[in-house]
């Protein structure tokens, strides 16, 4: 008999976000974001989405728990006591009632004669099956014209679709990336004005805030650990980078959990260590020419007579190599773009404080 | 010596589940803070270490066996610091060892 | 009794709704911004659940050739970018966040509506 | 076998969870916290052997590095209130 994992997970989920709900202490309700962001991960595997898991792991995990809690050392720690409103729960009521009736005609979880696997991903599949199947060079060459079809040949088809297939789309992401990085920088570089508010103004008894002096050799035992884990931290994320092409990965993770390892030791070592160890004009620069190697692929393939983000010019011997050559350095642009904007807002959100 | 391997990974399997819940009940039932911390150290550590040494040699050599051996490593390493860190934190914010209070209390009583 | 089938769909939409519930009935921003990652996290896991093929494994094809079952693997494409995007936009909102409290002094939009004059 | 396994680690997630949702204090939720991404990692790495394809460790891998970044944050904002401040002394801002 088969364990019911997922009816205990969802389980579980349900309870953290009714907990996450009912909170008043933001603090907690921050800590247990990141139970649930572990918990949906574990539940994405289950489902098979392993690339969504290691996404959702890097990110829940990590990094959106260091900005919440960047953002709420600048505002309060405790949200305001509030009577319970009856007109949001009808709203509520009603919006998930009409949800779950517009399910009853959807095909059953599991379903393999579903539409949704039957039209574009089932061929998709298929091509890269034949492609990875028929090992010799000519076979993928021969499967290529016998179908009309452009094969990438990599085991990892999330990988395939993402940069190749979907190159366009993935491209719209990182710009969008890209855009939410400057409006963060926009809203937080400038100076702060004079009067403004602190939360000190309004503390309220909660305050974990103490000023105390500390001495370096306090921490010793957290700064030798964290020294000697940051290195495996970046050569994951490389490996991550590079054999995302055959295991889950690829240039978002290994954007996100690089950027991970450089908060780990803004977090250790504060602030003005990790500015002198990693210059936020460097990570803007970073930002622009990951996204510039991207595009300037697209522009390369377009120059050549392809259409844009067509790899199979970049190697007019072999098609295939030049499908590798292009996925590799898309993620690559994509992984230098995602660390960097990352680090850029850890920097604005932290920085905050300071000034 | 197959036979061996199986008898040995199967006990880590078994013995390490069971470490873990006894360590759970006894996060959730000792009195302080910092008692709750060796309860925690339990799961972490040895409940945890046992869990993926059964997996180990479940796998046998393989690329697999390497990322469980880093795995272990890691645990063996973070969750401790992580432990001595808050820890740490919580001494510095007074959070108080309540079972040492309570025998003060019966002796001055 | 097809209807059992679809109990991983209600599952996520009773989430979503929980989301739905911290945004619209919540007062402090950080909370709604909380509450929205949650509603994210439920469009994504019902993207995921759609992609899921029973028996199937995950759509990475193994070296020693097997034909195996995988599950759709267009949906973690676009879910796998979604989640960094997201990411993305809630640092902006947050940093929004940051603004207005420097700017009124408070992140509860009651309070945001007295100051700026509109009865709550 | 593996489900025997699976059982318990699903069981010490559970007693984990309501650690963090009870916990009086706010380390005693960071404790949970951490045990609870330590059994996560150890879910992964079971349910991989449970399916069949033991290849994806990686994920398991990523839990227990970043998941360290996530707990030293929350120790070090626990203690400070915010993430800013360097080790040689806090600025009050």
């Amino acid at each position: 008999m088969p364990l019911p994992i997922e009816i205990v997970l969802f389980l579980f989920l349900l309870s953290t976000a009714i907990a996450i709900a009912r909170l008043e202490d933001l603090f907690a309700a921050a800590m247990l974001t990141g139970i649930f962001s572990l918990l949906s991960a574990g539940l994405f595997t289950i489902m098979d989405a392993v690339d969504v898991a290691f996404t959702e792991a890097a990110v829940g995990a990590g990094v959106a728990t260091v900005f919440i809690l960047c953002t709420l050392s600048l505002t309060a720690k405790r949200e305001y006591q509030q009577p319970t409103k009856v007109l949001p729960f009808i709203v509520v009521g009603i919006t998930g009632a009409a949800l779950i009736y517009g399910t009853l005609d959807m095909p059953a979880y599991g379903d393999p004669d579903a539409v949704t696997h039957r039209h574009l991903s089932a061929k998709f599949i298929e091509i890269e099956e034949r492609a990875m199947f028929s090992q010799n060079e000519h076979a993928v060459e021969s499967a290529r014209h016998g179908n009309e079809e452009k094969a990438v040949g990599l085991p990892n088809i999330v990988t395939s679709i993402l940069a190749s297939y979907r190159g366009y789309d993935t491209f719209g992401e990182v710009t969008v990336i890209f855009t939410a990085t400057i409006g963060v920088m926009l809203l937080l570089r400038g100076r702060r004005h004079k009067k403004s508010f602190t939360s000190q103004s309004r503390s309220d008894g909660n305050d974990v805030v103490k000023e105390q002096p500390m001495r370096m050799r306090e921490k010793i035992i957290l700064r030798v650990v964290s020294k000697a884990f940051i290195p495996f931290i970046f050569m994951f994320a490389l490996y991550v980078q590079f054999h995302g092409d055959f295991g889950p990965g690829g240039g978002f993770q290994a954007g996100v959990i690089f950027a991970a390892g450089i908060i780990l030791y803004g977090v250790i070592f504060g602030l003005d260590t990790m500015r002198s160890a990693v210059p936020e004009r460097v990570l803007v620069y970073g930002i622009i020419s990951g996204l510039i190697l991207y595009g300037g692929v697209g522009i390369v393939s377009l120059l050549s007579g392809a259409n844009f983000l067509d790899y199979d010019i970049l190697d007019t011997h072999n098609p295939a190599h030049g499908q590798h050559l292009g996925i590799l350095l898309v993620e690559l642009g994509v992984g230098i773009t995602v660390t960097c904007a990352m680090t850029t807002i850890f920097y604005g959100l932290a920085g905050r404080g300071k000034q | 010596m197959v036979a061996v391997l199986e008898i040995l990974s199967w006990t880590c399997l078994v013995v390490g589940p069971i470490l873990c819940i006894i360590g759970g009940i006894g996060l959730l039932r000792l009195p302080d803070f910092y008692a709750r911390t060796h309860a925690a150290g339990i799961t972490d550590t040895l409940g945890a270490g046992l869990i993926i040494l059964g997996l180990i040699l479940q796998a046998g050599f393989s690329l697999v066996m390497v990322k469980l051996i880093f795995i272990i490593i890691f645990m063996l390493l973070i969750n401790p610091g992580a432990t001595h860190g808050l820890a740490k934190a919580a001494y510095a914010q007074g959070v108080k060892v309540e079972s040492e209070e309570e025998e003060l209390d019966a002796a001055t009583d | 009794m097809h209807w059992l089938g679809l109990w991983h769909y209600w599952a996520v939409i009773i989430l979503m709704m929980i989301g739905l519930y911290i945004l619209i009935a919540r007062d402090n921003l950080v909370k709604k911004v909380m509450g929205l990652s949650i509603f994210q996290v439920s469009v994504i896991m019902f993207y995921v659940s759609i992609a899921k093929i029973e028996g199937g494994t995950a759509p990475i094809i193994p070296e020693s050739g097997n034909q195996l079952v995988y599950s759709n693997p267009l949906p973690h494409v676009l879910m796998l970018t979604a989640i960094v995007v997201g990411i993305s936009t809630t640092a902006l909102a947050l940093a929004l966040i940051v603004r207005i409290q420097e700017a009124y002094g408070t992140v509860e939009d009651g309070e945001l509506n007295e100051i700026d004059g509109h009865s709550p | 076998m593996f489900i025997i396994a699976m059982t318990g680690v699903l069981l010490t997630m559970l007693i984990a969870l309501i650690a963090a949702l009870r916990g009086p204090t706010v380390f005693d939720r960071i404790l949970a916290v951490n045990m609870f991404g330590t059994k996560t990692v150890l879910l992964i790495a079971v349910s991989g052997f449970l399916s069949g394809r033991p290849e994806w460790l990686d994920l398991a891998l990523v839990y227990a590095l970043v998941n360290f970044t996530g707990i030293i944050a929350v120790t070090k904002f626990s203690r400070f209130g915010n993430l800013a401040s360097d080790h040689k002394r806090v600025k009050p801002w």
